[in-house]
């Protein structure tokens, strides 16, 4: 199977306009995934699934994640430029070698919501080729295209993402709760999900479990 | 002691038990002790009584003998078939019912006690919705008639509850009613799915009817009566002294038997055909809004149906109370009867704990285009057979030949067909 | 022996009777059924042993399903009877045929001598009812096989074609 | 030939029913109160609290008390408090170890991590009780059971853990012995007094691969 | 529970299954449609799920799978334990396979990590894999049969050699189905050699069974006519939909991880991979039934040359264990289908997402397609040879 950029050049080719970037996959797995900007998402796919040398036939999963703000504090190594020397030049002194001072600089990276596709083919026998689609932002009414009319495998698996994150796919043919009871409001598998204080009391409370026991329970049952 | 005609024909009771019915005389009644002990000992009990309240007695007696045995046969059936399925299963069965005030274990025969007890225990819940009197009458019309079919069954030499003239078509009159009874409880349970899962039923005991009804027909054709003494006594004698000539040895003799065997099959609603209690379906079938003694009672005329059946296949395929061996016949008539019904029952319960269910369109596939020609070619081959009844020697084995052929040809065809597109299938392994 | 004449005729007649002023129409299907089983009963009494029991399994049996599925099958809910108003035409006409028919049932029971002895009862081996219904009514058994088949073969082309308007099974 | 699968399969129940009654192999159902099911060695039920001298069940535990088992476990359901002397200071001895046994699926990581062989995997399984939260609430005197006991329950398993504690305080013997013997030339250098030995750090680095113990 | 939607009209690009005419012709609703919820507490819905079958006269309509009962959010609770800790809770996914569920989980994490694993480890999961694969396909083999109304003979003989194998399982790990055997990086024991002699009667003895069960189901006239024609599954439309497992290969794609991939020492053993012809219910029976065979082939070849050495990597670090940034997906040729995990980690002990992607969920995706037409009793024994598992659909 040709290599990750192999696959975005000829994405590039066929869809000129397309935003298509690699992401590095920092651990051993060695496995890339390729970015896909909403708008050609489905084009894209179909192309990857009826592409010859691909033939991408098979969506095996379907994953929903979801990246919250993140406030990233990174040591710069910056050179500083030696003072000017007050005194003239003196060769004899030992050249001033440039100052190096670290700064811890804070940056900030906003949060998204991001779906993850892994393909394979089952006629070729190869893959994974990861698709990865990311929202602009974590407001609520995140919305990203559905490759459901491409791969049938994805349909129930996006009404899971849908269920547990919230992202609604354009163009899903059934888009409702799959796990979750309907009337169900929140979406769980968010970072920022907060649980409902259904606290039942466990007579071993430590860490977490403590401090909810101590919203029920002003002092610990009989600390013994 | 004639009595008024219309009273004979009305309680012929009393004339069958008599011993006064032309029959009797004509045959040879084997006089061991043995064989007439049942009749002695109703004689102790009602010898007293003077002529006109003797026949009411005896026909009493009669009906409380009959519904004593089958009503504790259907007891020991139910944890026979409870302990046979689980033998099969590799485990045990019901073996911890202890009797009611010792702790003593009885390998499980205090099991028929116990579920009695509890189908007497549990509330009989009527849904709010259902029509009472229908609810009420279904399981009582079912067992009723269940019980009028085993009148006719010849249990003995001289045993038979009620020696009719057209006895084997009062059995099958009586067995049809229970399709009203069926429908009563399908009806009365005001309830979609009991009302859907009763028409299924109903399509099935009307399809299986017929298969039924035209596998007796050979029976009675060759038996040249009606009635069901008769038939047993047309089965008494010897193929070469010592091969029993029961029906089921002839070529139209073993397809009829088979036919009425799996069309029996499928009347007592039992194991290939028990679609109305499918359990996958539509849960309990019409018996869902029956609960406690109702529900036993719809579970006891379904075994009083079986047993009848099964006694009905024994008398007219496998001699009744004939011995099967002529030196065998000092054993007396009813032990034999009773032998060939608990085997029958037991293929019954061995069939139950091997197949697997047939859809209803399969079922009904299987009656009309399967068992009901198959049974009208046998009516056929029987007519041959009668026909051909006086060929010489070197004809016979011919007469034989042609007869089987009659019947294995078809069943092949029809087999094909019905299984048209189903078979074992070869698998290819990837590359 | 005419009390159990009297009782059976009551029976039939009652369960007839009732089975119209039912307002359930399963509940007069059923009565109907059990006034057929009073006619097997009236067969029993008279001696006819083999017309009792085909009436029992005819009627009771067949017949009974075939009224039951009927009234099942087709819409008889209270409310789309409508009811034609009561001209004064009909009323006349209502009036005649009941009259015509009193009056022939009326005529039929006057007609017959009361109270003879009845007539010694032939009895009647299955055989000899075979004999005969091979023998002289040969031609009327004929007949009615050939009304049977002519019905079934009707129900199988019925249902037969019902099944191309809606295919039963996939293609 | 329409019927022959069935006779096959007809076959087949009917060699199962008269098999049951002769063959061992057919007949598998074990009358369970009468007939109790022999449990294999490696069996595992509910943890237990491992004592040395059955005389002082509570003081010889050999639970240091150091939560490792309490942060590790999967659906955290063992509390332990540390035992402090009147001054504060830490003892080696847990003052309070709860496993809630109706949250504990006996996963038996707390074994796996355990550093120390204080905690070990019972194998009763018969126990119901009428109160969830005492009944099921088993605390330090209920867990706390002999190491004769559990050479009973996991023979091999146990005969290998007394071997490797036995090399280890023979090494820590040795090790004391070899700083004594020095301290005692040099007076003047004066060892510290050889504290109770210094507890292993407490993120020993691969849990101590179990020997592997025969079924 | 909001009355299901309007009937899905699929997109045309997708290849449509035998009985698609049907929901065309039937979509103007005529009045005596029969609206029918099987489940959740239906005796044969392997577990709490339910079907809201539409019925017109005996075939069905439209059928919509209810499920989620059973969801205790497995995926949120991975991502706040330890990477350790959550092996365990991989025995709860697929309940009755726990040993290849936590083979897949290692899998993952040593792929995310980079971790070696010694060769008598990968040989030892091999044997425990294919063990578990005899013990699902009997499973369903016996529930298949139930389904149709056997009154639990099948069902009996299954269970009888299932509990040889969970006895096995009991010996090694300590529990008969939640083992957390597998660690990252080997197993937690090495079996002893009398473990070993018990795995090796076991498997000279499954044929016999194998044998025994076929004649008294696969010639059964009466099973030939319940399953055969009855759910057909086209190629076309298992690929697209992304079922996996012997439902795939029932419909003729030759497509086993173990082949595929390669994983493990699997591409040390010959074995052959049988393949369906019609994608009925019939077809997936016997697949599975074939595929036990050529698991006891599997069996005999890891039994008879499996090497000695560590069975734990001695590098291998499972408690504080902490990966470095990345992601990774790791699958393997479950009995029921491709189980795969995905993790993304951030470095710290927990990781940032934990995702499992379960084959009976996806495999469900068809279920309607495969029922239209049928009858009732017809989707009872659809949904039965798929073989799903409530713990891993609804996770």
């Amino acid at each position: 199977m040709e290599s990750l950029e192999q696959i975005r050049e000829r994405l590039l080719a066929r869809f000129p306009d397309a935003a298509l970037t690699v992401i590095a996959n920092p651990g051993p797995a060695g496995q890339p995934s390729l970015l896909v900007g909403s708008p050609h998402a489905a084009s894209i796919a179909a192309f990857l699934r009826d592409d010859p040398a691909l033939r991408l036939d098979y969506c095996s999963n379907v994953t929903g994640v979801d990246w919250p703000d993140r406030e990233v504090v990174e040591t710069i190594k910056r050179t500083v430029p030696p003072p000017p020397p007050a005194a003239p030049a003196d060769p004899s002194a030992p050249p001033v070698t440039p100052k190096v001072i670290e700064e811890k600089v804070k940056r900030h990276i906003p949060g998204y919501f991001e779906v993850v596709y892994h393909l394979y083919s089952m006629a070729l026998k190869h893959g994974p080729v990861i698709l990865r689609t990311r929202t602009a932002d974590r407001t609520d009414p995140a919305s990203l295209p559905s490759l459901t009319p491409i791969w049938r495998a994805c349909e129930f698996q996006e009404r899971e993402v849908y269920d547990l994150f919230g992202i609604r796919f354009t163009g899903h043919p059934d888009l409702r709760r799959i796990l979750m009871w309907d009337e169900f409001k929140d979406y769980p598998m968010r970072k920022d999900y907060v649980e409902p204080d259904d606290y039942e009391w466990e007579p071993t409370p430590h860490g977490a479990v403590l401090d909810k026991a101590r919203r029920h329970y002003p002092a610990p049952p009989e600390s013994r | 002691m004639s009595l008024p005609g219309q009273l004979s024909v009305l309680f012929p009771l009393a004339s069958g038990l008599g011993a006064s019915s032309p029959l009797a005389a004509v045959l040879p009644a084997s006089d061991s002790a043995l064989e007439r002990l049942p009749l002695t000992l109703r004689g102790l009990l009602t010898g007293w009584l003077p002529a006109s309240w003797q026949w009411l007695a005896n026909s009493l007696i009669a009906i409380v003998v009959l519904i004593v045995a089958f009503a504790s046969l259907f007891a020991l059936l139910t944890l026979a078939e409870r302990k046979i399925l689980g033998r099969v299963q590799n485990r045990p069965g019901p073996n911890r019912a202890p009797l009611p005030f010792l702790n003593l274990r009885t390998y499980g025969l205090a099991q028929p006690v116990a579920d009695g007890v509890k189908m007497l225990t549990k509330e009989d819940i009527v849904p709010d919705g259902a029509d009472r009197v229908l609810h009420f009458l279904a399981p009582i019309a079912l067992l009723a008639f269940s019980i009028l079919t085993l009148a006719v069954i010849p249990y003995g030499r001289l045993l038979v509850a009620l020696d009719l003239d057209a006895s084997v078509l009062f059995f099958f009159a009586a067995g049809a009613a229970t399709e009203l009874a069926v429908f009563m409880a399908g009806w009365a349970s005001r309830n979609k799915y009991s009302l859907l899962a009763a028409m299924r039923a109903l399509a099935q005991l009307i399809s299986y009817e017929l298969p039924l009804l035209l596998s007796v027909v050979p029976v009675v054709l060759m038996a040249g009566s009606l009635s069901t003494s008769v038939i047993v006594e047309r089965q008494g004698e010897w193929w070469l002294g010592f091969l029993p000539r029961w029906y089921v040895f002839t070529p139209w003799g073993l397809a009829g038997f088979l036919v009425f065997f799996v069309a029996s099959l499928a009347e007592s609603n039992r194991s290939p055909f028990d679609l109305p209690e499918a359990e996958s379906e539509l849960i309990a079938g019409h018996l869902t809004e029956y609960s406690g003694f109702k529900y036993a009672l719809f579970f006891m005329a379904e075994y009083f149906g079986m047993c009848a059946l099964c006694g009905m296949a024994v008398t007219l395929f496998l001699g009744g109370w004939q011995a099967p061996l002529p030196f065998l016949s000092f054993i007396p008539s009813y032990l034999w009867f009773a032998g060939k019904l608990l085997a029958l029952l037991g293929v019954f319960m061995w069939i139950r704990a091997s197949f697997p269910r047939l859809r209803i369109d399969q079922l009904t596939r299987l009656a009309w285009k399967f068992l009901v020609p198959l049974a009208l070619i046998n009516l056929g081959t029987t007519a041959f057979w009668s026909l051909t009844a006086d060929w010489a020697g070197l004809l016979q084995p011919l007469r034989w030949l042609i007869a089987a052929g009659l019947i294995a040809g078809p069943f092949l065809l029809l087999g094909r067909n019905l299984s048209k597109g189903l078979g074992p299938r070869t698998y290819r392994y990837a590359a | 022996m005419t009390t159990v004449l009297l009782c059976l005729a009551l029976f039939t007649v009652a369960a007839a009777a009732v089975a119209m002023a039912m307002r359930n129409l399963i509940h007069s299907a059923l009565l109907l059924v059990a006034s057929w089983a009073g006619i097997a009963a009236f067969y029993l009494w008279a001696g006819a042993e083999f017309v009792a029991f085909a009436q029992l399994l005819v009627y009771v049996g067949a017949i009974s399903m075939v009224v039951l599925f009927a009234v099942l099958l087709t819409r008889h809910s209270r409310l789309d009877f409508d009811r034609e108003p009561e001209t004064r035409g009909r009323v006349r006409l209502a009036l005649f045929t009941g009259g015509a028919v009193c009056g022939v049932l009326v005529a039929a029971v006057l007609g017959t001598a009361p109270s003879s002895v009845p007539a010694a009862v032939p009895s009647l081996t299955v055989r000899q009812l075979g004999l005969a219904l091979m023998g002289p009514h040969a031609a009327s058994l004929l007949a009615v096989g050939v009304v049977l088949t002519v019905a079934l073969l009707g129900g199988v082309v019925l249902a037969a074609s019902a099944r191309h308007s809606d295919p039963e099974d996939a293609p | 030939m329409l019927g022959t699968g069935l006779l096959q399969g007809l076959a087949v129940t009917a060699k199962n029913l008269v098999g049951s009654f002769h063959d061992p192999e057919r007949y598998v159902t074990m009358e369970y109160p009468e007939v109790k099911t022999k449990l294999p060695e490696n069996y595992r039920n509910f943890p237990f609290l491992v004592h040395d001298d059955p005389k002082d069940p509570l003081g010889s535990l050999r639970c240091v008390a150091c939560t490792i088992c309490e942060t590790e476990c999967p659906p955290q359901c063992i509390y332990i408090v540390m035992d402090r002397d009147e001054k504060g200071k830490a003892l080696k001895r847990p003052k309070v170890f709860d496993i809630d046994i109706s949250v504990c699926m006996s996963c038996q990581i707390c074994v796996e991590v355990c550093p120390f062989d204080a905690i070990k995997m019972d194998q009763h399984y018969e126990i119901a009780e009428t109160n969830r939260f005492q009944g099921l609430l088993l605390s330090r005197e209920q867990l706390s059971k002999s190491n004769a006991y559990y050479h009973q329950l996991h023979p091999t398993e146990a005969a290998a853990v007394d071997a490797l504690l036995a090399e280890q305080k023979a090494k820590q013997a040795a090790a004391k012995a070899a700083k004594a013997a020095p301290a005692a030339k040099p007076p003047a250098p004066a060892a510290p007094a050889a504290n109770p030995p210094p507890p292993p750090a407490p993120s020993a680095e691969a849990p101590k691969p179990p020997t592997p113990p025969a079924p | 529970m909001t009355s299901p939607a309007a009937p899905s009209s699929f997109p045309s690009g997708l290849p449509s299954s035998p009985g698609a005419h049907v929901r065309a012709v039937h979509d103007d609703f005529h009045g005596d449609l029969l609206e029918v919820s099987m489940g959740p507490h239906h005796p044969s819905t392997h577990g709490v799920f339910r079907m809201i079958v539409t019925l017109d006269g005996e075939r069905i309509v439209r059928l919509k799978p209810v499920f989620g009962y059973l969801h205790r959010n497995h995926e949120k609770l991975g991502e706040q334990t330890t990477y350790l800790a959550s092996m365990p809770y991989t025995d709860r996914l697929d309940y009755l396979n726990s040993m290849t569920n936590n083979w897949a989980y290692a899998i993952a994490v040593e792929k995310l990590a980079g971790q070696a694993v010694p060769e008598r480890a990968e040989y030892v999961r091999v044997i425990l894999a294919e063990l578990t694969r005899l013990l699902n396909h009997t499973c369903l083999a016996g529930f298949l049969l139930q389904d149709t109304g056997c009154s639990g003979t099948p069902l009996m003989y299954a269970f009888r050699e299932r509990e040889k194998i969970l006895d096995l399982f009991e010996s090694l790990s300590g529990s008969r189905m939640m083992c957390n055997f597998q660690r990252f990086g080997g197993c937690r024991l090495d079996p002893t050699p009398e473990w070993l002699a018990a795995v090796r009667q076991l498997v000279d003895g499954y044929g016999r069974f194998l044998d025994e069960f076929e004649a008294l189901i696969s010639g059964n006239e009466i099973v030939m006519a319940r399953t055969q024609g009855t759910g057909v599954l086209t190629p076309a439309l298992a690929i697209s939909a992304g079922v996996t497992g012997p439902m795939l290969r029932a419909t003729g794609v030759d497509y086993d991880l173990r082949k595929v991939d390669g994983y493990g020492v699997y591409p040390r053993f010959e074995f052959r991979v049988p393949l369906g012809a019609h994608g009925d219910t019939y077809d997936r029976y016997m697949i599975r039934i074939l595929e036990m065979r050529e698991s006891i082939q599997i069996l005999r070849q890891a039994l008879r040359d499996l090497p000695a050495g560590p069975i734990l990597d001695p590098k291998a670090k499972n408690r504080g264990f902490r990966p470095k940034p990345g992601e990774a997906y790791g699958r393997i040729e479950g009995p029921k289908g491709e189980i795969g995990f995905y993790l993304i980690s951030d470095g710290s002990p927990n990781p940032f997402r934990y995702r499992v992607r379960p084959p009976s969920f996806v495999n469900l995706t068809i279920l309607e397609d495969m029922c239209l037409g049928q009858t009732v009793a017809d989707a009872v024994i659809i949904l039965g040879s798929i073989d799903i598992v409530l713990g891993e659909v609804d996770r």
